[in-house]
């Protein structure tokens, strides 16, 4: 990381005034929590006790003699308390806040994971806690906002702008900038401004130290590939820090490629050609964007893919050929997830099965003595709305209808 | 600087000033047009007109909806340089443009400092640039003579307002409180300790801005600031009674 | 164990003729599995990649503040693939049929997780696979039911009887002994004609042989009580199973008490008065009949432990006085899963919050020297309709009633 | 015993005989009694009278539904005794009970032969007992001289058969096919070799059951067995047209 939070030209922290101080003072808690081994030791404690880390590294047999070529592994990051690799993230800041002393959390959300996870860990270290979260994704992902509510915080249909995570993460900064000396923001993705990105990244990091010795025990060498889905960037800057630095692996990015990246209806910000650099919610980076700089509305299948500008970290790797990114359309991840679901039993969640898709096209190109690992940043149960309703199930619908009488 | 210059010699008149706010293309460009011959006639001493952004992050509902609502009728970065240089040529006040730094950086930086400074605007207030991130912004302010106008908060530090007062030009924006526009503030005793601080970390005009609706909040700090600065609440009166109103609201607030 | 499958009185193998020579193979492969150590550590394998055991033991500190008496541990069973502690002896089954070279598996399942889970093994293993579901439960569970067929499973809803887990367990015996050389029926809990309650016990001893290592480790002695739900009785065997030689531990094992023990609505067969000794589903056990043997219905809002029998191990330890048996209400059960979510950030499943009502009945009694396990035997999700429906939850109605409108 | 030896007798007057099945209280116990007497009009040679259990694991959704109806109606264990005695009574031929396991064991092993026998019942079908289960059973079977009838199925081997022999008395029942109750069988090749089997085994009656409907089943197993059982198909027929159908059918079967 350059001076003041940049990667590269990516990133920094543009950031209205009156959270100066507070950022000043997240980064030197950052610092001491990295410089202290007992912080780091402390949460792969918890990690280890309140969810199930190290979380497996499954290989996918059937998947791999479906396609005839690598070995395909699955990063199980469904498996976390919560059901995604958010939690990682969420409790790594939990331990933060403990140590700033603040009694209030707030989130933005967009799949609901980030915001699960933060109720979670608020439930737990009995914070005060306050969820944003777009109205659009709020309808999608309405399981996910119930358990939040039951775990006791608060959460907040955000009507503004087109009413999804991009504006959810704004109006958790307004409430930050009002709320700034109660409250910790805890910034759900490798993005926002610095140190947010670093942050969430290191914390994240814990999905590929683990993966890194789990296939090398496994497989005996390095993964050729690893693929990770890329919504804000961190499931993927997790997995992909445990093979930063070994060239010969290489990593892939896959971002929404919604209705096609001709369509204008995605959220591919490092394939295609629809966006450009800009600044926004607080740090600089590709963002889908018209050519005044005002964002442009995105589509997903995936509610947590689903977001206007990605991770500086992993511009700025884009930007250098370290990271290369492709997308999946939304038909093809609903055939992509058919596939898993009956292949492996497995039932990764829509933003984790972008990965998949990339995965089972390049799959058959590679040797058999070759590895891929697919990070399964979560679990699709949060989808079944979404889900049953792309698959069309005629009894999910009357299963739907009947539950509805009851209630008018 | 220019800025600087013209209020101190409209403070000599006042002992207060006022500077007011509109969201440029809300509800219409045509309305703003009416709005500011409203605002000059009341006796406004300045205006900052807000180039709507799509990512508002420092505005609360009222500002927010209206860039909302004028992206939506689509205002262009081009119709509101075009609309600023029409305003500095038809009255004669300080204006400025407020926005946010996406819009000045995706328009490039140096282009937009030229086209501002041809249209005759004076400063630019851009409450996500904070001096560190804006190297060449602050060098081409200087360069093109626009002010910088930056912003004190009640979270900043002495030392911080000492880093901010040197790179900050025409006046100092200080918010009366923590929180986005929008909402009342109260002006007790903290706020007067931390005006105070302001006060002693530049040698810039002090405006107060964040929540003043009225004549006592214009009156409760007169004396300790030089310009009060009225932003969600005119949006308020236009929505709810019209342009007309604005001359005699503006009027009489001191 | 007795011969001819008897633990104590209880227990035998009641079985259709047709049944016999199966039963017989079924036996043998058990024998030879429980003999061949590579058995057991294929299994451990299976279970810690593509499961993510050992799941973890959770100090739940917030918990154990709130009633100032034991320390409370939780034995994370809801972490496991698909949710919950069904998983284990699904697999181990799993590992069974791949050694007789069956190719089809068919189950019952009440809460559903048991279908869920063998669902999944069955696209893991690459077996045709057919869940028997009551009716009432396929409307209560209605998620699991979709995910299990969209792991390629086909579910049938049962019609016949009380329409719940008894008439699942039917229907799946007559699907057996029409298509018994070429299926094995995966039954999903430690009841059923022997060899079942020993071969179910046996794989989900799994949970008590990590949690005596865990609370050894963490507390420095064993616990004062371990507490489970008890449906079929699965889960408490396997985690009673790490301690049941030390009888310095109590077991608890605790019943559905529905609406009361006085109430006729519950499923309290080693508590209560209700039930008597029967042979019915294969086995001999505490049943819950009438006096001329027929079998009365049950309730409980938990649709895991709606069910006549309970295992045969369990009368026989119920009646040695080796486990203690209570109850919990269905309002109980609301009120402690509240409290639960709110104070630790934890969604047990409604079976598995049982355990937790007697567990904050007893903990206030006991010493902070002490420690208890709970164990949580799957997680809340799949409850979501059950539990938004008790909580009377209206942003939730609102939701179903715009879901089903569109597709009205 | 009293079972196979009545068996043997109406052996000497036809060379295949017809037993038949009913669920006692389907649809009520009135129409049992028509029922069975139209049986017997028909020329049936010995009645299995089923007492209702509610969890049926042997028999498939014709006699399920029975069962499940006649509990529902009130059917009582002792009900079912007493209608035994009734029909013993008023017909010359053997009547058998067939229940699953847990009526008895709940009704009391011992009580439940004692009465039995005073009812005049000759025989017991208990599908959910095998020997190794049923130590005591198989004792008192002996003790009150009722026959335990065991089952033959296509998976049970040359020595499971030999095994079960020892403690059946009455007659085997030997089930034509894999599965439960009330679905067509087919008797082919296999069946045959199966039937060889079995007749090896034993030196009791042989019946076979399962899916036996009409005239070609029974001609089909005539040679090969000594009884036809008819099960299913008279319920469906009772349902469909009322007990009077039930004397022509049985009539017509051989
Ligand atoms: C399961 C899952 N995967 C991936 C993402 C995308 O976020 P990121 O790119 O930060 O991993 C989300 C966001 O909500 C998510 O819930
Ligand atoms: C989560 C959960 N817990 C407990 C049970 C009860 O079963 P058992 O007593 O066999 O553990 C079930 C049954 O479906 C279940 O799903």
């Amino acid at each position: 990381m350059k001076q003041n939070g940049f990667f590269g030209q990516w990133g920094g922290a543009y950031i209205p005034e009156i959270l100066h101080q507070t950022f000043a003072e997240l980064t030197i808690a950052l610092r001491q929590a990295q410089n202290d081994p007992n912080f780091w030791q402390e949460y792969l404690e918890l990690m280890s006790t309140y969810s199930c880390r190290p979380t497996p590294l499954t290989f996918a047999e059937n998947l791999t003699k479906h396609f005839g070529g690598a070995k395909i592994y699955i990063k199980r990051e469904d498996l976390n308390h919560t059901g995604a690799h958010k939690a990682n993230n969420v409790m790594g800041q939990g331990l933060l806040v403990k140590r700033m002393g603040k009694k209030r959390v707030i989130a933005e959300t967009g799949a609901g994971q980030h915001g699960m996870a933060t109720a979670t860990m608020a439930a737990k270290f009995g914070l005060e806690c306050t969820i944003y979260m777009g109205e659009v994704d709020v309808l999608r992902q309405r399981p996910n906002v119930f358990w939040m509510e039951k775990m006791g915080a608060t959460v907040i249909p955000v009507q503004d702008g087109s009413k999804t995570l991009k504006d959810a993460i704004n109006e958790a900064f307004r409430d930050w900038v009002t709320n700034v000396d109660s409250t910790h923001y805890v910034l759900g993705t490798a993005c926002g401004p610095a140190p947010f990105p670093e942050m969430v990244s290191w914390f994240q990091s814990i999905i590929g130290t683990e993966a890194r010795k789990q296939i090398l025990a496994r497989h005996g060498k390095l993964p050729a590939r690893v693929y990770a889905c890329v919504g804000g960037g961190s499931n993927a800057m997790g997995i992909f820090q445990g093979f930063l630095y070994s060239d010969e692996v290489q990593l892939v990015g896959v971002e929404a490629g919604g209705k096609g990246l001709g369509s204008g209806m995605h959220a591919s910000r490092l394939c295609g050609h629809d966006a450009s650099p800009g600044v926004a919610q607080g740090y600089k980076t590709m963002f889908l964007q018209n050519s005044d700089g005002q964002m442009r509305e995105t589509h997903s299948v995936a509610a947590g893919l689903d977001y206007v500008g990605v991770s500086p970290i992993l511009s700025d790797l884009a930007e250098k050929g370290r990271v290369r990114f492709e997308s999946a359309t939304d038909d093809e991840v609903m055939t992509a997830l058919d596939l898993t679901m009956r292949m492996e039993g497995i039932i990764p969640a829509l933003e984790s099965t972008h990965g998949f898709v990339q995965a089972f096209k390049e799959a058959p190109e590679l040797s058999p003595d070759d590895a891929i690992i697919i990070n399964q940043s979560g679990r699709g149960d949060k989808d079944i709305f979404t889900i049953a309703h792309a698959f069309n199930d005629p009894s999910w619908k009357e299963f739907i209808i009947a539950r509805a009488k009851e209630y008018s | 600087m220019l800025l600087e210059k013209k209020l101190r010699a409209r403070l000599e008149k006042n002992k207060i000033l006022l500077m007011t706010h509109i969201v440029l293309g809300y509800p219409s460009m045509a309305a703003n047009r009416q709005v500011i011959a409203q605002m000059v006639a009341g006796g406004v001493d300045c205006i900052e007109m807000q180039i709507p952004f799509s990512e508002p992050m420092a505005d609360g509902p009222v500002i927010l909806k209206a860039n909302q609502d004028s992206l939506a009728a689509g205002t262009k970065v081009a119709d509101c340089l075009a609309f600023g240089a029409e305003m500095t040529a038809r009255h004669d006040i300080p204006f400025l443009f407020m926005t946010y730094y996406n819009i000045i950086f995706k328009y490039g930086e140096e282009k937009f400092f030229k086209d501002c400074r041809d249209a005759g605007i004076v400063g630019l207030i851009v409450p996500d640039l904070p001096p560190e991130m804006g190297e060449n912004f602050f060098k081409l302010a200087t360069e093109y003579q626009i002010a910088p106008v930056l912003i004190f908060t009640p979270t900043s530090t002495d030392a911080r307002m000492a880093e901010l007062d040197k790179v900050a030009a025409g006046f100092i924006y200080c918010v009366a409180r923590r929180g986005v526009t929008g909402k009342q503030s109260e002006f007790g005793k903290d706020f007067n300790t931390y005006l105070a601080r302001c006060r002693a970390a530049t040698t810039l005009p002090l405006a107060v801005g964040f929540g003043i609706c009225n004549r006592d909040d214009v009156t409760a700090i007169t004396g300790l600031a030089d310009m009060a600065v009225i932003g969600s609440e005119t949006i308020r009166l236009v929505d709810a009674h019209g342009p007309e109103a604005v001359e005699p609201f503006i009027a009489g607030l001191r």
